[in-house]
């Protein structure tokens, strides 16, 4: 009963490694300046929970192998007790701890413990039950003043501007898709109108909660032109799976052009 | 204050068929209560799992009989997506908190704990009582979501506001099923507090002679930690809950920020905060992941070293293990908040204790692995679902590792990273930690022997099964999979449907597995070979009584302990292993 | 500190490890439960001061009047905590009486309390505060915040008001003993302690 | 049935010495109030003296004084430990302020 213990044990720790080693399924191309520190601590986690994972469950494994009832056998203990082990794991885990913390508050600080940059450009977030609205301020560079009573899904005014009396508002474009040019830092300003939703991109390598009642701050550079997903990770009612929009990464002589358009 | 003087705490036993087993005030009759409530539970936890994951493999496939069920919620047998969430509501709901905090804490804790420390009864019964029927209420109030309005909630089991607290303008079930959801928790709150204070009065005061808490066994270490880290827990849950019920049913508006715009209309609400709830949420909220693992690591604690025939490693080390885990536990609730809008200095602040966390588990892990070492083990269903928690722990544990650090978090957050996560740690190391403890103590509570053969199979199809399940979770989230998607229409989410579809099956089988649990359950209960009093040559004070034991445990007998609780491997013994009891003096190795 | 601890386990017999504690169960009880309570208070404190802190124009709405009122409720409900202590010391004593007395003293000074109580919730909802309005213009979480701390505590007070009548009661009946007594009046103190700091932080904070 | 704390007890008298004593700390309380310092200033002051307050009537009117020290160091740490814990919150409320959507 051990042994056939012990193989299944390592047979599932080898099948589940090798998928992981195989990248069969793995994190999408990165596009955003800040992705590579992101992957770099990842593999770096990966390699060492991967060793652990894969020793843990050998040691268990060989363990039980070689452990099973004989009347005549007295059953051995740890040389040196519990407390080598305690300092074993203390170390090691304690390091890795170290280096993991050090990196990575490094990497988190850059993606949201740091400013914008500021001639970066500037675009306007509305999340709603199921859909994300993108606004540009305009030739002007200025956003028109949102007010909650003036929502209307219906006519198109989902930031709930008032032109008639608000300058600003006038020229504000209003898109569905958020576009912006590549390797030009881009700042998003998000903000919800009913539930909190969620901007993921996963080529980006960035996730942020839009709550409502909150102007939550998001920067990042995208340097790969394409077309790319953006989803609604935080559960806002039976439309979330549906709730979805593209982010369009052009050249910027395109993006301009795009622009004129609209 | 009319509690009974619990000086004089034991009660005559009773007659009548009601006090004798409905409103009983006898522990063991509770701990058997509260078990059968998990039981039903699980039961019905494991069919809606089944549901989400056969839609989440066809999603447009009928499914029999469940436009029968929900005639407004599967339209020609076809889940719609709000069901699929109302039924991953319940889901989460019914296992976390009835199954997960029911079985494995209230049931075998209830049942075992007063016998363990060699106490007639719990030190307040009349409270004990209390708080298995308050739970029950609890239970019926959720389901009862099921036939109301238009059916249970879908804001998931942590019912982040504003979803939950607008009410139902924010989609199906958000009306009275939400607030009965809220209603229930509360009531399961109270019900819980009764039960933690009611452990921890009992460890401490009524402890037989001899039992100094040094010879405590871990299993009731585990249930004492866990009492206390419920105490507190528990006691922030439910005023939050009565504040989600106010904003709902009152106009308050806690967690409701000023200018929500549901279709095109301003809600009254003004100058709350989403972010609050998810505070008070988590702050109960992870301390109650501990709840319910903590219980699993004393079972296994206690039950490996009596089939290893071998004293656990580090018995002293393991109580610090899970002091320390109940301690640290109180510091990292915002790891589940990285993304959530808080402020990014704090996902720093909670990120370090979090991973400090791995410490004491990595610690606990070992001295696990450290008893299997060399041991002389008896290969019986409980040991097995014993190194099977092991595995799955490491498992489970080590993506924690993971998802404790932003800066991955912010990747991996909210995807099936997170699902496998936590149904490694939680629906299989907890799981397998009630199936270890059942198999172990069912000849103690039921008085009969639980058929071996079928617990093998029902072990080893469960353990293959449930890596086949879950496993895959985990290569889903690296890809970016979003959860509580009811269905999968993005680009890059299409292509993973197939490995879905495995899942699903896989799934399918467990589940179907379980029912060989369930029918061994069931049968030996009724039909099973007697058992004896000692049927594993165990140590502690509960194999020293008859099986089941009589109402006072011990037949008026006062036991005095001698030994620590795992005397086992004994050099110079009269049979290799001692019970505490027992007055014979053997050299502690 | 030990020679007293041996003495309480005498019903249960000296087949019993003593408490650490070395206090009988039920008072461990109370203890217990005011611990849990503390922190349920705590949790709703936080909420309010949380959302006060993220709220930018708070409005004060009390004024001295008000203030006044509500020092007289925290002397008398300090004075109630004496009162409590007196029929305790009655207790030990075996005056029946005499502590039963104390304790109708208690639950007269705590229903004063909660009538002042009530006569403050009327006055500020005819000024037309609600759990959802501010009379004022201000944010609504004021009325709300105040009315839901000081409830949760209102609904303590009358709890502790039943408590100690029955207490009173059923020993006076000599179906109680001292311990009873004493934990109803831990209890008491409790509810009293949370009122120390919703005093400040509900009232004198929001003072005009 | 009796223990350490129902054995000697501080009296009566010492009770009303007490309650004179939380009298004045309420009046300095008010008294503070009423000299309109700014709220981040006036909290720490206030809450120093209710926590005094409160000890005061735990260690006598609670007879935690006569208890064992352990009683007493297993309550106190644990809800205080609690509490600071809860204070996790804070930083989280004061971006509230800044990122508070104010037009809405
Ligand atoms: C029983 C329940 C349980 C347990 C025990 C844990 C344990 C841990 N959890 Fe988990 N967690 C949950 C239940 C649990 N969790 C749930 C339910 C959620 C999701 C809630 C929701 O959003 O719906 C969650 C979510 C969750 C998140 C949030 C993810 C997100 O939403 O973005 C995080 C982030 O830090 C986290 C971390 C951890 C960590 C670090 C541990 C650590 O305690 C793990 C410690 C264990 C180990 C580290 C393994 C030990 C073994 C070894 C290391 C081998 C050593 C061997 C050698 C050295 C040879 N968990
Ligand atoms: C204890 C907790 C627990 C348990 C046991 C399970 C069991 C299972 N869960 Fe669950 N699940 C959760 C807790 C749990 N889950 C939570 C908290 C969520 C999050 C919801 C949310 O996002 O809000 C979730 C969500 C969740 C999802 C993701 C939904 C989504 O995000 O879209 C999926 C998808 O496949 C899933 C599947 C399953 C499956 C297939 C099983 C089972 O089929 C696995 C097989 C079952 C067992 C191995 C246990 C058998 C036990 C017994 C037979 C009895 C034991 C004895 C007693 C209890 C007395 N679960
Ligand atoms: Cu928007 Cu989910
Ligand atoms: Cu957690």
């Amino acid at each position: 009963m051990g042994k056939l213990f012990a193989i299944v044990v390592v047979i599932i720790a080898l099948v589940s490694a090798g998928f992981i080693v195989a990248h069969v399924w793995w994190l999408p191309t990165p596009i955003s300046t800040i992705a590579p520190g992101i992957d770099g601590q990842f593999n770096e986690t990966m390699w060492f929970t991967g060793a652990l994972f894969l020793s843990s469950q050998f040691v268990l494994a060989f363990f039980v192998w070689t452990s099973r009832e004989g009347k005549d056998r007295k059953s051995k203990y740890w040389p040196g007790g519990p407390w080598p082990l305690v300092g074993f794991a203390i170390v090691v885990v304690g390091m890795e701890i170290l280096t993991l913390t050090f990196v990575g508050s490094k990497v988190w600080a850059a993606v949201y413990m740091t400013p914008p940059d500021p001639d970066s450009m500037q675009v306007d977030v509305a999340a709603e039950q199921f859909a994300f609205n993108f606004r540009y301020p305009g030739p002007d560079g200025k956003f028109g003043t949102i007010h909650p009573e003036k929502i209307r899904d219906g006519n198109g005014n989902f930031f709930g501007l008032d032109p008639e009396n608000d300058v600003a508002a006038r020229d504000d474009v209003i898109v569905g898709t958020l576009t912006v040019p590549v390797n030009k830092p881009v700042s998003l300003t998000l903000h919800s109108k009913d539930m909190i939703h969620s901007f993921y991109v996963p080529e980006l390598r960035i996730q942020q909660d839009i709550v409502p009642g909150l102007n939550v701050p998001l920067h990042f550079t995208a340097t790969k032109v394409g077309s790319y997903e953006i989803v609604c990770t935080q559960l806002c009612g039976l439309g979330h799976y549906s709730m979805r929009s593209f982010l369009q990464v052009l050249p910027q002589d395109q993006f301009d052009q795009w622009l004129k358009t609209q | 204050m009319s509690t009974p003087d619990p000086t004089i705490h034991q009660h005559a036993a009773p007659t009548g068929f009601i006090r004798k087993h409905v409103f009983s005030l006898d522990h063991k009759v509770i701990g058997r209560q509260y078990y059968d409530l998990a039981l039903v539970a699980v039961f019905l936890g494991l069919l809606l799992s089944w549901l989400m994951r056969i839609h989440l493999g066809w999603m447009n496939a009928p499914i029999p009989l469940l436009g029968k069920l929900f005639p407004s919620g599967a339209p020609g047998n076809v889940m719609t997506p709000d069901l699929y969430l109302s039924l991953m509501t319940m889901h989460a709901t019914i296992m976390v908190f009835f199954v997960l905090t029911t079985a494995p804490f209230a049931a075998f804790g209830n049942y075992v704990l007063p016998i363990q420390v060699g106490a007639e009864d719990m030190a307040f019964p009349h409270f004990n009582m209390m708080s298995f029927w308050v739970t029950f209420l609890a239970f019926l109030v959720l389901i009862s979501s099921f036939f109301v309005g238009d059916g249970p909630p879908l804001a998931g089991w942590t019912s982040y506001a504003p979803l939950s607290s607008v009410g139902a303008v924010a989609g199906p079930g958000q009306g009275t099923g939400q607030t009965l959801w809220a209603v229930s928790i509360a009531i399961f709150c109270i019900g819980q507090l009764l039960g933690s204070l009611n452990f921890i009065t009992t460890t401490l005061d009524l402890r037989t002679k001899g039992m100094s808490l040094a010879r405590l066994p871990l299993s009731t270490w585990a249930w004492f930690v866990t009492s206390v880290i419920g105490l507190l827990a528990f006691a922030v849950l439910l005023p939050a809950c009565v504040l989600l019920i106010l904003d709902r049913t009152a106009g308050t508006s806690f967690f409701g920020p000023t200018g929500l715009v549901v279709n095109d209309t301003v809600l009254p609400y003004s100058g709350g905060s989403p972010l609050l709830w998810q505070h008070l949420f988590w702050f109960f909220g992870h301390p109650e992941v501990y709840i319910a693992i903590l219980p699993g690591f004393g079972i296994i604690s206690t039950v490996l070293p009596a089939f290893a025939r071998k004293r656990l490693l580090g018995h002293q080390v393991m109580i610090g293990c899970m002091v320390s885990i109940g301690f640290l536990s109180y510091m990292v609730w915002g790891h589940h908040m990285f993304v959530s809008g808080m402020n990014p200095f704090s996902a720093l602040m909670f990120s370090v204790p979090t991973l400090i966390i791995t410490i004491p588990a990595t610690i606990a892990v070992l001295m696990w692995l450290g008893t299997v070492y060399g041991a002389r083990m008896r290969y019986t269903t409980a040991s097995l679902f014993c190194l099977g928690f092991i595995s799955v722990f490491i498992t489970g544990g080590l993506s924690g590792f993971f998802l404790a650090q932003p800066s991955l978090d912010t990747y991996l957050h909210a995807t099936y990273f997170v699902v496998a996560h936590f149904h490694f740690v939680m629906a299989i190391a907890a799981m397998f930690g009630i199936f270890a403890g059942t198999h172990f103590w069912f000849p103690k509570m039921y008085g009969r022997m639980m058929n071996e053969t079928l617990g093998k199979w029902h072990f080893w199809l469960t353990f293959l099964g449930v890596y086949c399940v879950f496993m895959p979770m985990h290569y889903l989230g690296l890809a970016g999979n979003v959860r509580r998607y009811a269905a999968f229409t993005d680009n890059y989410l299409v292509p993973l449907i197939p490995l879905h579809k495995f899942i699903t099956m896989a799934a399918l089988f467990v589940g179907a597995t379980q029912f060989i649990f369930f029918f061994n359950f069931f049968w030996s209960r009724f039909r099973g070979p007697k058992a004896p009093d000692n049927p594993w040559d165990a140590t502690t004070l509960e194999w020293s009584t008859t099986s089941p034991p009589p109402f006072d445990n011990f037949g008026g007998r006062h036991l005095v302990v001698h030994h620590g609780p795992e005397l086992y491997g004994v050099e110079g013994a009269a049979n290799d292993y001692v019970m505490q009891v027992s007055p014979e003096q053997v050299d502690a190795r | 500190m030990d020679d007293s601890g041996m003495t309480f386990h005498m019903e249960t017999g000296s087949a019993m490890e003593e408490s650490p504690y070395r206090i009988p169960s039920l008072k461990l009880g109370v203890w217990l439960f005011i611990l849990s309570d503390a922190v349920t208070f705590g949790a709703v404190l936080y909420a309010y001061a949380y959302l006060r802190v993220g709220t930018a124009d708070w409005t004060r709405p009390f004024a001295t009047s008000s203030i006044i009122n509500a020092i007289i409720m925290t002397v008398i409900l300090l004075v109630s905590s004496v009162a409590v202590l007196a029929a305790l010391e009655a207790a030990r004593e075996q005056h029946r009486s005499k502590c039963t007395l104390w304790l109708g003293i208690t639950v007269l000074l705590g229903t004063i309390f909660a009538v002042l109580h009530l006569s403050e919730w009327i006055r500020m909802i005819h000024e037309g505060w609600r759990l959802f309005q501010n009379p004022t213009g201000g944010p609504v979480t004021v009325g709300m915040t105040f009315f839901c701390v000081t409830g949760l505590h209102l609904i303590h007070i009358v709890g502790g008001l039943i408590a100690l009548l029955v207490v009173a009661l059923r020993y006076q009946r000599g179906r109680l003993q001292v311990n009873h007594v004493e934990t109803v009046g831990l209890y008491w103190h409790f509810v009293d302690i949370v009122w120390m700091f919703i005093f400040p932080m509900i009232y004198l904070m929001n003072a005009k | 049935m009796d223990t350490k704390s129902v054995n000697h007890t501080p009296g009566m008298k010492s009770y009303g010495l007490l309650l004179l004593g939380l009298f004045a700390i309420v009046a300095i309380e008010v008294a503070l109030t009423y000299q309109h310092f700014a709220p981040d200033v006036l909290l720490p002051w206030l809450l120093i003296l209710a926590v005094l307050e409160a000890s005061i009537a735990i260690t006598y009117y609670m007879h935690l004084r006569y208890e064992q020290p352990k009683l007493v160091w297993s309550l106190f740490v644990s809800f205080v430990f609690v509490m600071i814990m809860m204070g996790h919150m804070f930083p989280d409320a004061m971006r509230l302020l800044h990122l508070r959507v104010i037009h809405w």
